[in-house]
Order: C-alpha cells, then structure tokens, then sequence
C-alpha cells in the first residue's frame, strides 16, 4: 500500500506546482469563440512556417513537405491503386436500396459534388453530421443495414462522393447557434488536447512537428488535413475512412479510441474542415 | 512548459514499478485488480484511458490464471498507476490545451 | 460489356477524363492453354524466385554475373515512403535488350521481378514493389547476351510513430 | 464480374505506351492475418501482353511485387485501333484476360 500512497503524493506535488506556475504565465484568453479569427490565425501560421508551399498544395499532406516523396505520390498518381476503390464506390452509390430508393435521394443535388458541405451542424438535431454518418443514416431510412465506419464499403462511397467533389474549396459553416459554436470549440478542444501514454495531442504532430520525419513517414500539416480524405494507404493496403484515420491516430499514441463518429471525432472534423473552409477537396487521396 | 507536464507523469510512472518486497496473495491480487479497475472506469468517463492500462490489466489477468499472483498483483498496481496517470493528463489538460492552441 | 473507365489523373484535374478513355472488350477468349506463342525462354522462372542472395538469384536467372554499367538508369526513392509500394523503375540506352530484371538484397527472395523484352519493345519499365527493409535494389539488363547492372540504396522503416 | 485488369495504351507515331493496373492481393506468404494465421502466398507469377499474336511483353512475378500491382512499357509496330491483349496467371492458376484497343 505504501508505494501507492508515495506514488499519489509525488504526482499531486508536482502538478500543483506546475499548475501555479502556468497560472501567473496564462493570458486571459477571450472565452467566446472567434472561429473567423482561428482559421485566419490557424493559415497564418503554415503559410510563414511553410513560405514556398502553395496554399491550396497544403491539402496534399506530406507531398507538400517534402520532394522525394512527392515524386514517389506522383508515381502513384499516374495509375492509382485506388482505381478499384472508386469504381466500387460508383457501383454502390448507383446500386438502389432494397425499397428502390438510392443515395441520391437522400443527398442534395443527387450526392453529386457535395463533399466540400460536409460536415455540416444539423440545427434540428443540434449536432454535427458527418457524411460518413449521413450514408448510414440514409442506409438506414431505407431500410439497409449501416455499414461499419471503418472497412472498405464506407471507404469506396465517401472515395466516389470525395472524387465528384475534387477540386471545390472546402466550405463548412458555422450557423449563428451556440451549440454549433459549442459543438466547433469541442473539436478545437480535442485537437489540441494531449492524450495516450505518449502524451501527444493532434497538434503535437500535425501543428509542431508538420513537415518533419517520424521514422519513415512525413507529417502531414493540419491545414487541409481533411480535404484529402478517405485515403488509399499504402501501409492497409486499401482505401480507408476518415473514422479509421482518427481511430488509427488515437491508438498510434496509445490512447484507447474512442467509438468511430463519436461526439469528439465529429466535433474535430468540423473544427479542421472549417479552418480549412477555401482549400480544395483532394479525396480521394493516396497516402504512405 | 509542457515539459513540466510531462515530468509529473514519468515520475507517476517510474514510481508506480516499485515492487513490494512478500509474495503476494490472491487476495493482495484481486485487492490490487479492484483498485485498477476502478481508476481505470474513472479514466473511462473521462473519456481518456490509455491502451498501456488495457494491456497492463489484461497482462495481470493473464498472470493470475496461471497461479503467478506476484506478477499478477505488480501487473495490477502498474495497471492503477498508468490509469491515475491517465486521469492527471485528462484533467491536467483541461486548462493546458490552449498552451499549444494557434491564436 | 463495356467497362466504364475511370481515369483519375492529376491531383486537382476536375472531374472529367482528360487521359486517354479505354474501352475495354473485356472478352475472355477461353485463354487456357500455356502462352505458346510467347517469346522463347518464357517458363516461369521457379527455381529463381527461390534463391535467397542476389548474387545467386542473378546467377539462377541468367546463368552469368552482371557488371555495372552507367548506360543503365534506375529510378528509386531514398526513403521508401512506404516499404509496401515502392515505384521502382529503369531505363537503359543499351542496345538490343532481351531482358529487364528487379532485385532486392534484403528481400527473403532477392529476385522481385523479371521481364521478357522482345525485338521491337522499349528497354524501359517502370513498376511498384515491395521492400522488407532499408536494401539495395538492383536492376539487371541482359544487352547483346550480357549482363549490365546499376543500384541504389533505398531505405525503408516501419511507419507511424508508434502503437 | 468486371475484369480485374484495367489497361491505358495510347500511341503516337510508332511508339505505343502501354500502362497496366491489376486488382491482386499479392500476398507474399509473410504476412499474418489479425487472428495471428499467416496468410498463404497468392500473387500473380506471369503477365503476358500480346499484339497480332506475338508477345510484346512478358513479366514474370514473385511475391515481392506490390499490392494491385501495375507495370508501364513502351513497344513499336502497332498502331491506333490495334487490340492488345493482356492476361495473367497466378500460383493458384486463377486467370483473368482482356483485350483493349490501342487509342
């Protein structure tokens, strides 16, 4: 029993004390959110850190940092791997539901050139929704089973939704609703917030380290970070979902993930969706 | 600054390997196992648990079926220790996210 | 059965084709009987595939040992992005080219692929392979019966920072 | 079934090039599944691309070739219009051909 007690003792010390010394150091920071004043901020600082990036090339993640991988992504790009992804993707966005009913009921202008919109806040359901759950919530109006959100039928349709949106700048918006405010301060909040054993948050990396090496892999910058999504990765051998790339993210720091479409996933994707409101959607994109 | 962050929790976790000097029981074990369990239900509504909790827990379970209560009850209480440290970063965070925010 | 193509080229090209379109016939002509009408050593080159070094795959294969020749241009990453697919390829300005073939030292097999180059085609190819870790990847052209060589040395780690 | 070959010829003045994407695990037999199985080797061994009949190109293969694997060659004598016919054959004798149209 001792060790625990001294165990307890030592980390309540210590954190006390750091916390006092950040007390004295934190700048009363404005509480209400200001998302125009973020995204302006959050390109500011990629446009300087990264000064010969283009701005609409951020969304190409590592490709952008870094030439040699470039031309190994430009290889790819000739032929793509994920080809057979996206014909999938067609295929089942065409295929009608059992009651003859097809995605492109359920989706405005027909599902067709409508990735930038998402993820959207649902002033009804005072929540944000995600395509991803939009597809399953539409799957299911018409009486289809969900698909999971993390194996290959999501990825194929979100692949073949992302494709007819290539090219159009992002744009989200923020309804003047503050549980929409609320809903893109909790995403804020998750991004920069430090989880797992390896104490890292999404920023550790995607903000403070973006364009360096982790072991072989470049770190790709959080601006446009999900313009390029699904993604075909060479490491799953197959195309994979934006649920599977936050999920996967989670456990890579070892931090146990949280359910895919989860308040918090769906709350960061709109925060970065929406300070990258202007770039170009480049999904489906082929990744390490 | 976050560097002081990160020292109070490798101290968390360094002090946490200190075995205890008598063979432990099953009843030292499952006492342990009790104690991890709950932290780590407490990281759980924090939403933040770590998957080296999982697996430490997993590993005192494992250790415990096969009679070895001595690695069962140290798998447990580094299981508690990691848990505690998953709920001082969740709530150390609560403020100190906004140290690395963009503004 | 007409299959409809979908062309992704450029990054940021909208939607739309501007590659070439294909109409493939899709028409399987009871393909059955072994490619008899191919070149001539076209046997699938088993024992080959099977050898561990390069050096003994190259002999395996060819029978000979190659020298490197700077007449023979490979094209390889420094860092594999990813060791799963690795865009590999060589050309070559040497004359009358019979073969083209792809070798990895560190490989469980160093022979990866091999390519048959009849009279009337390019001495080039470019293709993905799969590399086990940081190796030299070899690229063998037989010209005229003898064997040319270039390396290089790409380095390839596990990804990610950690599970 | 649509085939699992996707092919891109096109030709200027002598030269055809010809780009060839094919849908094939390519396990390599090194490989374990998440159940911890290893996965059994199964990739294509032998591509053959043919013009009037005659080989125009051949790629022997082993498992070390990438997932969904794709070649690019270049060969003269044929001309806008001409089939091309490409098949292969892998470990397990699965085989699939197509003939395309040189555009």
């Amino acid at each position: 029993m001792r060790v625990r007690t001294i165990l307890l003792t030592v980390a309540a010390a210590l954190s006390t004390a750091a916390l006092a010394c950040f007390a004295a150091s934190a700048i009363a920071a404005p509480d209400t959110p200001d998302p125009v004043a973020d995204a302006k901020a959050f390109r500011k600082y990629f446009t300087d850190k990264f000064p010969k990036v283009k701005l609409e090339d951020f969304v190409n993640g590592p490709y952008s940092m870094n030439e040699d991988m470039r031309k190994q992504w430009k290889e790819k790009e000739e032929f793509p791997p994920y080809e057979f992804a996206l014909d999938a993707g067609k295929e089942m966005f065409s295929k009608p539901f059992k009651d003859g009913k097809t995605y492109a009921d359920c989706f405005p202008n027909g599902g067709i050139g409508i990735r930038q919109n998402y993820p959207y806040f649902d002033e009804k359901e005072g929540k944000v929704i995600t395509l991803e759950l939009a597809i399953n919530r539409c799957r299911e109006a018409n009486g289809e089973a969900p698909y999971s959100y993390v194996k290959d039928e999501m990825a194929s349709l979100t692949a073949y939704m992302a494709f007819t949106s290539r090219g159009k700048p992002m744009d989200i918006k923020i309804p003047n609703d503050p549980r929409a405010l609320a809903a893109y301060e909790n995403g804020k909040r998750y991004f920069y917030t430090r989880r797992g054993q390896l104490n890292f948050s999404c920023a550790s990396c995607h903000v403070q380290s973006a364009g360096e090496h982790i072991r072989a892999e470049v770190l790709a910058p959080a601006l446009g970070i999900m313009n390029a999504l699904p993604i075909y990765r060479s490491e799953w051998g197959g195309m994979g979902t934006t649920s599977r790339r936050l999920v996967s993210c989670n456990s890579q720091t070892r931090a146990v993930p949280l359910e895919p479409q989860s308040d918090e996933y769906r709350d960061v994707e709109y925060f970065l969706s929406y300070v990258a409101n202007g770039l170009p959607i480049s999904g489906p994109g082929s990744r390490p | 600054m976050s560097m002081i962050g990160n020292m109070a929790l490798a101290t968390a976790l360094l002090v946490s390997g200190v075995g205890s000097a008598l063979a432990a029981t099953e009843a030292d074990y499952k006492a342990a196992l009790a104690a991890a369990e709950s932290a780590e239900k407490d990281a759980a509504t924090l939403r933040n648990r770590w998957t080296k909790t999982e697996s430490t827990l997993a590993a005192a379970k494992k250790a415990a079926a096969a009679g070895d209560f001595d690695a069962a009850a140290a798998s447990a209480r580094e299981a508690e220790a990691l848990a505690k440290a998953s709920i001082l970063q969740a709530t150390s965070e609560k403020t100190h996210w906004k140290d690395m925010e963009i503004r | 059965m007409t299959i409809d193509r979908f062309s992704a080229t450029r990054r940021l090209v909208l939607k739309g084709t501007s590659a070439v379109a294909l109409i493939g016939l899709g028409v399987d002509l009871g393909f059955g009987s072994a490619h008899a009408l191919a070149a001539a050593n076209d046997k699938y080159p088993e024992e080959a595939f099977k050898l561990k070094s390069d050096k003994d795959a190259i002999r395996g294969l060819y029978g000979k040992t190659a020298e490197a020749s700077d007449k023979v241009k490979l094209d390889a990453p420094e860092i594999a992005e990813n060791g799963a697919v690795v865009p590999i390829s060589v050309t070559t300005t040497l004359a009358n080219v019979t073969s083209i073939s792809f070798f990895a030292s560190e490989n469980p097999n160093a022979l990866a692929a091999s390519y048959i180059i009849p009279e009337g085609t390019l001495p080039a190819v470019a293709n993905r392979l799969k590399l086990a870790k940081t190796c030299n990847v070899i690229a063998i052209v037989e010209s005229g019966g003898k064997l040319y060589s270039a390396t290089k040395e790409v380095k390839v780690t596990v990804g990610g920072c950690g599970g | 079934m649509a085939s699992t070959i996707r092919v891109r010829a096109s030709n200027s003045g002598d030269t055809t090039e010809v780009q060839a994407l094919i849908q094939h695990p390519m396990d390599s037999g090194y490989v374990k599944d998440a159940k911890g199985q290893v996965i059994p080797p199964h990739f294509i061994q032998q591509l053959t691309f043919e013009h009037n009949g005659k080989a125009v190109f051949l790629a022997d293969w082993g498992p070390a070739v990438a997932k969904d694997p794709y070649v690019k060659f270049s060969f003269k004598g044929a001309g806008k219009g001409d089939d091309l016919k490409i098949s292969w054959v892998d470990n397990k004798g699965a085989t699939d051909a197509i003939t395309a149209k040189i555009q």
